[in-house]
């Protein structure tokens, strides 16, 4: 709970909310969807949306806030490429009374009243998640269960979370033991490559754990080309639920899909509008996820917008 | 080999390029001004400088090596080393900031030193022996560590968030304070001492340089030194910018630090350009963020489109006149 | 020259075959080429058909560093003709139709000229410096390419398509082959016409080229369309792999990796001669570190550590100053006249 | 004299290069007070003499004494610091700085560290001026010829107070006032006890200037003599190892204009290069440029050659109008042009011998029509004997022939053309005695076999030996155009320079 005084009154009197939105980038389909929901959401919702694109780096995103400081939007919001390093332009913020929302990611801001929320997913949950259902469905084996993990853009909030997650949620049982590990980058191609190496150096494996549907997807082609068969001789668990990853859970490739769901864009001009006129806002609020089963996915399937 | 008839115009014709950089900067401000409703304030530029401070920094330093017809790659990373050094250090082990930024410096210097005499002394072209330096410096920041590490240390905080007024309620951080001392300091050094001169001589042709009995091999490695010194520098800027280290800092900045210079009129062969180019380069890719930034309204991809055709008009205008006025 | 084309190529080749024996240490039958389903399949054959399309990249990029120039946008080149492909199968009613993927594929061949055409008519028609030139398709290239795409990842589902990059004909996976094309024909134009020695003089003196007689600026538009070409089917190869294209990631940085590959084959980024089989040589010794890397289970955070490590080794080995100083010293001590160091300095 | 005590000795330098042994056993000493020539054919190894000496290469035996000290120089700057001062044979400047800086550079004058612009400009135009050259010396070195660039360079040496002095062939692009002017400036150093070491293949400079010469051949030591004691055919002698045939004179030429005319220049002119000028070229004939430095000879050549564009005028070829917009476009009409500085528009130094030779041919017939491999040999070979290239290897890179070698290749290159008109711009820059006679030689042949030629030289005697007429330039405006009968003698040359009347 942060106090909407005085402050917000003046620039949002005419009704029409501005919002800037300073997006990470456009590094997969994931984003892309995040991107086009919260586009949406804000013609739905009548609000004016400055929007740009900070290409994964920091400093863009910091100088995009600080020029809608600058333009004087009514509230601002972002998802952070990373953690930390926040402070001195939301202070900006702050005295300039521009409310902030966090969106997808949080800071690691020691001042909480630096933002009014943080809207969007857990990815350290997310991790543990996927890591549950594993050992859910290899509790009655006594074999060790051999994981290989494709990890996400070495350092990336995403991956160090959803690494930790995963391996906090199976690290209790001896049996389960991540025999390879190595970054693909989120991509496709990078996926595949990988995997075929792992392919190459490990001849029984039994479980993927991908961080994202991509990696997945690049991961099954490989374990096709050598003649395996994904789902059966080798579990692949992946996390973000898009389209082609679904479809690949509906056809059995893949065994199981954590949702990350990148559809905040109502959810978002709705806490805009209430920390514009100054109503109180809970300081968290959680996107609804779930997770998917390969039925699940055919059902789901039809209805997926993304 | 064209001919100049010198004395005919007032401005000498090797300023012709740089001078028509800084016009088409302004004409892009003023039509930036035009299009878009409070930009046209001088606060628009000076947030160009504070959030540009560390890349200003940077490419002083890849000018001095672009001067002798080198390049360095590993200016990003070393960035994102000093700021991860100085988080690690400062957050985790509590150093005080005053053993810390020199420390960082020193070991700027002391990698820009060491690439330096490996390009010298095997004879190994300078892009190969930066780009071991990049992944070396990045290796080095993810052994430290994957996450990034908030600095919450009360000097930085203060020093990131303090203001130098200006008058007209125009205010900017002490980094660009510290950025402009590195420009100035820079321009005196290449214009003004033998150590520049030695830059420009090498670059003009090394092997000329090296019979006319100069430094080269120490001018080298110095202006390596130099680069590598005003990346830790630049981090230093860096973290106080974020106050945080991170690995993933910088990705990339190298090419922004390169594309500064060039834009700047500085040739990539080496031997000709100057400094005050290499600031309106900065300030030319600053400005262009900002006006995305203003137009508010481009996708993702539009807005990659628009920087290029941005970046595109200007080369071609910077080009043309530059090219139209010598003939 | 024969005796020094060998010793040019000598020290690359060293290096691959040493990296190629780490492998040996951490996979057993690391060597093993198998015939598997009429393929042949291994982990050499691996490294050369993820390596293929590094190689084509670096081809184009060693005609362009040739002629002292660089060509920044080959990594988006790759993702538009990806994109593009990928789109137009995408939109067909009957994927598996092999005029329209020829058509598509064509297509976005064309595209590519068109773009390298545009590289080049910067740096030749209008003098702006090449790096900047490149860096403007660079940064606008992945726009459009996400443009084509809608930002998304299109996936197609067109068995003549996955031919291109993941599949096999003759046994051998059909990248590979393309490789050898591209790589005979760039031979060809080069060696066996006399494009090559133009191509070496306009980079090794561009004014003294022109005074030859040499049209430079058809030289210099002719290696950036070769190599926005070779990026092309680069960018068919990859896309075609995974069977989609991702408008920001296909062919991310694969610049640095060309440019990289061609130093360390031998070519001088300030131009002059060119090696292409040292580049070849210099492509498959980056992939092969790459499949290193995963099959002896370097971790993500120290990749880069032992990247740095391998390419200043391969950067010494290669350097003759560095084996003149280091192994040339211990050789001859007796007759040796005093080394550099120890010159008697003589006060000024 | 003093006493002899040499302030340089050399004892039994060895030097060897990948296939090729460029010193064996050189001896070699120089006394203070006395101008010293080294002489020798083109490759004999004189530059690398003075390379080893200067520590731009080590050597590979032998030893070095300055001033009765042992010594082994790093770096050229280390004899620099030694008091050895050095012009070497390419001119060796930066061109992209200033004229001034390129003189004071590693000296600059300085005041707490800080270069004070305003005093170097300053003692540089001075220091020019006593060598009797008055230019901008802010502007950047490359806005000036090649003769220019060497007088810079001389003046950089000349203003090292130095115990030794070193010019190698710095005259190859002089003309004889700026020889005379250099002389005196040598006699003046001689006078305070410095030792010169000279190198030229022009005789007369060598007989002039020198008290002493050393002669080389193919990297041997022949012999040393007091230039008084030596007469020139025993010197060409001892230098070729035979005797040289006599350069029969080539006698007075019927006057071309019978002939059609070739190229026709009208008006012809470049704001800032050169006035407008009108000019006809014959076939079969030969056309010399005579001025002095700076008088726009070059730039006549590079307008008819189409290297730079010609602002006014216009130009007909066999009577028919054309527009040479570039190199090619002249080729196409078989005119060739060999420019005055091969280092900078000649050489594409990381070529071979065989590929530089080549390229012009190359480049006319196009990518697509590569010289079979078989014809490339025969034409290098015959060339490579013709002008007596050494080493003879045609897969030598050429930027490791000597000075006069690479001219020979740059002069081929053009030559195997068989072009119509051909352009030499200082066509004997470097070249040894020998060779030159050849290259005279074969240009007359040449001329009556058809071929015009227009031909520039600092040297006037050559361009009166060879040309049919001679057009006159001064301060860029064609001002005389004379035929070369029996009145006209070097004198008269000079005279019509210095005055700039029609004669
Ligand atoms: N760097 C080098 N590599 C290989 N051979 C070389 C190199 N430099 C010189 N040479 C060879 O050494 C020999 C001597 O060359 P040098 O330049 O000393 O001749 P020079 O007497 O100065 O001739 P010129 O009158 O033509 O200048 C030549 O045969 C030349 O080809
Ligand atoms: N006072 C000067 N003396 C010499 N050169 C000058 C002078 N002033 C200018 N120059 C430059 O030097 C160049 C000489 O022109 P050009 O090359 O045509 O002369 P040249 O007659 O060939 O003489 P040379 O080659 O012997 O110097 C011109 O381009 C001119 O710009
Ligand atoms: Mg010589
Ligand atoms: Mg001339």
């Amino acid at each position: 709970g942060c106090g909407g005084d005085g402050g917000s009154g003046g620039s949002a009197g005419d009704g029409k909310i501005t919002m800037g939105f300073s997006q990470v980038g456009a590094e997969s389909g994931w984003r892309t969807a995040n991107t086009k929901s919260v586009q949406t959401a804000a013609e739905a919702a009548g609000v004016t949306l400055k929007f740009s694109d900070a290409q994964q780096k920091q400093e863009n995103q910091i100088k995009a806030i600080r020029s809608y400081i600058q333009q004087k939007v009514d509230v601002i919001a972002f998802s952070p490429v990373v953690e930390s390093g926040w402070d001195t332009v939301l202070k900006e913020a702050k005295n300039a009374a521009i409310p902030v929302i966090l969106t997808d990611r949080a800071v690691d801001s020691k001042d909480t009243s630096l933002y009014k929320t943080f809207l969007g997913s857990d990815f350290v949950e997310e991790g543990r998640k996927a890591g549950k259902w594993l050992t859910e469905e290899f509790k009655d084996t006594k074999d060790p269960v051999n994981i290989v993990e494709l990890q996400g853009t070495t350092g990336s909030a995403p991956a160090n979370d959803r690494k930790a997650g995963f391996a906090e949620a199976i690290g209790t049982d001896p049996k389960f033991k991540v025999i390879a590990s190595q970054t693909g980058d989120f991509t496709r191609a990078k996926g595949k490559e990988v995997m075929e190496a792992f392919l190459k150096a490990n001849p029984d494996i039994d479980v993927l754990y991908a961080h994202n549907d991509d990696m997945g997807l690049g991961a099954i082609e490989a374990i096709e080309g050598a003649g395996k068969v994904p789902g059966k001789d080798i579990k692949i668990i992946t996390i973000d639920a898009v389209k082609d990853g679904m479809q690949a859970l509906a056809d059995g490739k893949i065994s199981y899909i954590v949702e990350c769901s990148p559809l905040l864009g109502p959810q978002l001009m709705d806490l805009a509008a209430k920390a514009v006129k100054g109503e109180s806002i809970p300081a968290r609020v959680v996107t609804e996820e779930t997770t998917f089963t390969q039925e699940q996915a055919k059902e789901a399937l039809p209805s997926r917008q993304y | 080999m064209s001919v100049l008839v010198t004395g005919r115009r007032a401005v000498p014709r090797k300023y012709i390029p740089v001078l028509v950089t800084a016009c088409l900067f302004v004409a892009m401000f003023v039509a930036g001004g035009v299009r878009y409703d409070s930009f046209a304030t001088g606060q628009i530029v000076l947030n160009v400088f504070i959030d540009n401070a560390f890349l200003l920094v940077v490419a002083v330093g890849m000018t001095f090596v672009i001067l002798t017809g080198g390049i360095d790659l590993s200016v990003g990373a070393v960035v994102a080393l000093s700021t991860m050094i100085s988080a690690s250090l400062v957050t985790d082990q509590g150093w005080p900031p005053a053993a810390v930024i020199p420390l960082v410096l020193a070991i700027g210097a002391a990698l820009g030193w060491a690439m330096g005499c490996i390009i010298h002394y095997f004879e190994i072209q300078p892009f190969i022996v930066t780009l071991a330096g990049m992944f070396l410096a990045r290796g080095l920041c993810y052994t430290i560590g994957t996450d990034s590490i908030s600095i919450t240390d009360e000097t930085y905080t203060a020093l990131a968030q303090a203001r130098v007024d200006l008058p007209g309620g125009m205010s900017v951080s002490p980094s660009v304070v510290i950025a402009l001392v590195v420009v100035l300091v820079a321009a005196y050094v290449l214009h003004y001492t033998r150590l520049g001169r030695n830059v420009y001589a090498t670059g003009g042709s090394e092997q000329s340089a090296l019979l006319m009995g100069l430094p080269v091999a120490r001018t080298k490695i110095a202006v390596y030194t130099i680069s590598g010194f005003c990346s830790a520098l630049g981090g230093v800027l860096l973290s106080l910018y974020m106050l945080s280290g991170y690995g993933l800092h910088a990705v990339g900045m190298e090419l922004d630090a390169i594309a500064a210079v060039v834009i700047g009129g500085t040739l990539l062969t080496g031997g000709s350009g100057y400094l005050f180019g290499t600031v309106l380069g900065v300030l030319v890719l600053g400005l262009i963020q900002t006006i995305i930034s203003f137009e508010g309204t481009l996708s993702s991809w539009w807005t990659k489109i628009f920087i290029g055709l941005l970046l595109l008009v200007f080369i071609l205008l910077q080009r043309l006149i530059s090219v139209r006025r010598r003939t | 020259m024969n005796t020094v084309l060998r010793h040019r190529l000598l020290w690359p080749a060293v290096i691959l075959a040493a990296l190629l024996l780490t492998n040996l240490l951490f996979t057993d039958n690391f060597f093993a080429v198998q015939m598997r389903d009429g393929h042949l399949y291994g982990s050499l054959i691996d490294i050369v058909r993820f390596g293929a399309p590094l190689i084509l990249v670096a081809l184009g990029m060693t005609l362009v560093i040739a002629t002292g120039g660089i060509d920044l946008s080959v990594g988006s080149v790759v993702s538009i003709t990806g994109a593009l492909a990928c789109l137009r199968i995408s939109g067909m009613d009957d994927q598996n139709a092999v005029s329209g993927v020829v058509a598509a594929a064509g297509l976005a061949l064309v595209l590519s000229l068109v773009l390298g055409v545009w590289n080049g008519f910067l740096v030749a028609g209008v003098g702006i410096q090449p790096i900047i030139a490149t860096l403007i398709l660079m940064v606008a290239g992945r726009g459009l390419a996400q443009l084509i795409t809608d930002g998304q990842i299109i996936t197609v589902n067109s068995g003549p398509y996955k031919l291109i990059g993941g599949g096999y004909w003759l046994t051998l996976p059909f990248g590979i082959l393309i490789v050898l094309a591209v790589l005979a024909l760039t031979a060809a134009l080069t060696r066996r016409l006399a494009l090559g020695l133009l191509i070496e003089s306009v980079g090794g003196n561009a004014e003294a080229s022109r005074l030859a007689g040499i049209r430079s600026r058809g030289v210099i538009i002719a290696v950036y369309t070769f190599a926005a070409l070779c990026a092309g089917i680069a960018g068919l190869m990859i896309s075609s792999n995974v069977s989609s294209a991702d408008g920001n990631n296909a062919g991310l940085w694969i610049e640095l990796d060309a440019i990289l590959a061609v130093v360390i084959g031998g070519t001088s980024l300030a131009g002059g001669r060119f090696s292409l089989g040292g580049t070849v040589l210099g492509a498959l010794i980056i992939q092969t570190l790459t499949t290193t890397i995963y099959s002896i289970g370097v971790p993500p955070e120290t990749t880069l550590l032992f990247k740095a490590l391998v390419v200043t080794v391969v950067c010494l080995l290669q350097s003759p100053a560095f084996r003149e100083k280091v192994f040339h010293r211990r050789r001859r001590p007796v007759t040796a006249p005093p080394a550099a160091e120890e010159k008697v300095k003589v006060p000024a | 004299m003093a006493a002899p005590v040499p302030i340089l000795r050399m004892r039994g330098i060895s030097k060897e290069f990948p296939g090729v042994k460029a010193l064996s056993g050189v001896d070699f000493r120089l006394l203070p007070g006395e101008v010293h020539a080294l002489m020798g054919e083109n490759g004999a190894g004189k530059s690398t003499l003075i390379k080893v000496l200067t520590g731009v290469y080590d050597i590979d035996a032998g030893e070095i004494e300055l001033g009765g000290e042992k010594v082994a120089f790093a770096s050229p700057l280390a004899a620099q610091q030694a008091g050895i001062s050095t012009v070497y044979q390419e001119v060796n400047l930066c061109t992209n700085l200033s004229v001034a800086e390129n003189i004071f550079i590693g000296r600059e004058p300085r005041r707490l560290g800080r270069i004070q612009w305003g005093r170097m400009r300053r003692r540089a135009a001075e220091l020019l001026a006593r060598l009797e050259l008055d230019i901008d010396v802010s502007a950047p070195l490359s806005a000036y010829s090649l003769a220019v660039q060497q007088m810079v360079a001389i003046a950089r040496a000349v203003d090292i107070s130095a115990r030794v002095l070193i010019l190698d062939e710095p005259t190859s692009s002089l003309d004889t006032g700026e020889v005379a002017q250099l002389f005196r400036v040598m006699r003046k150093l001689k006078e305070e006890g410095i030792a010169i070491l000279f190198v030229s293949h022009f005789l007369d400079q060598v007989y002039e200037i020198s008290d002493r010469m050393t002669i080389l051949r193919n990297g041997r030591l022949v012999s040393e003599h007091l230039t008084s004691e030596l007469g020139q055919v025993e010197l060409v002698g001892k230098m070729i190892g035979r005797e040289l045939a006599d350069l029969e004179k080539l006698e007075g030429k019927p006057l071309a204009r019978e002939t059609k005319a070739l190229m026709e220049a009208e008006d012809l002119g470049r704001a800032g290069a050169v006035e407008p000028f009108t000019l006809t070229i014959h076939e079969g004939e030969v056309v010399g440029l005579a001025g002095l430095l700076g008088s726009g000879r070059t730039e006549i050549a590079r307008l008819l050659f189409g290297a730079d564009h010609a602002g006014t005028g216009s130009l007909k070829i066999d009577g028919r109008p054309v527009s040479l917009r570039t190199p090619r476009a002249a080729m196409n009409h078989r005119i060739a042009f060999c420019s005055e500085n091969r280092r900078a528009e000649g050489l594409i130094p990381d070529l071979t011998v065989r590929e530089n030779l080549i390229l012009a041919l190359q480049a006319a017939r196009g990518w697509s029509r590569p010289i079979p491999r078989r014809r490339q040999d025969e034409l290098v070979e015959k060339y490579v004997s013709v002008l007596k290239i050494s080493p003879a290897n045609p897969e030598q890179l050429i930027r490791n022939l000597s000075g006069g070698n690479q001219q020979k290749v740059m002069l081929a290159r053009w030559l195997i053309l068989e072009p119509r008109l051909l352009i030499l711009d200082e066509p004997t820059r470097g070249i040894d005695v020998g060779a030159k006679a050849e290259i005279q030689r074969l240009v007359a042949s040449l001329s009556d076999g058809g071929m015009a030629v227009l031909f520039i030289s600092a040297e006037l005697e050559e361009v009166l030996r060879l040309s049919h007429k001679i057009g006159v330039l001064r301060d860029r405006r064609l001002v005389a155009e004379l035929d070369n009968d029996d009145d006209l003698t070097t004198d008269v040359l000079m005279e019509t320079i210095a005055s700039g009347a029609r004669a």
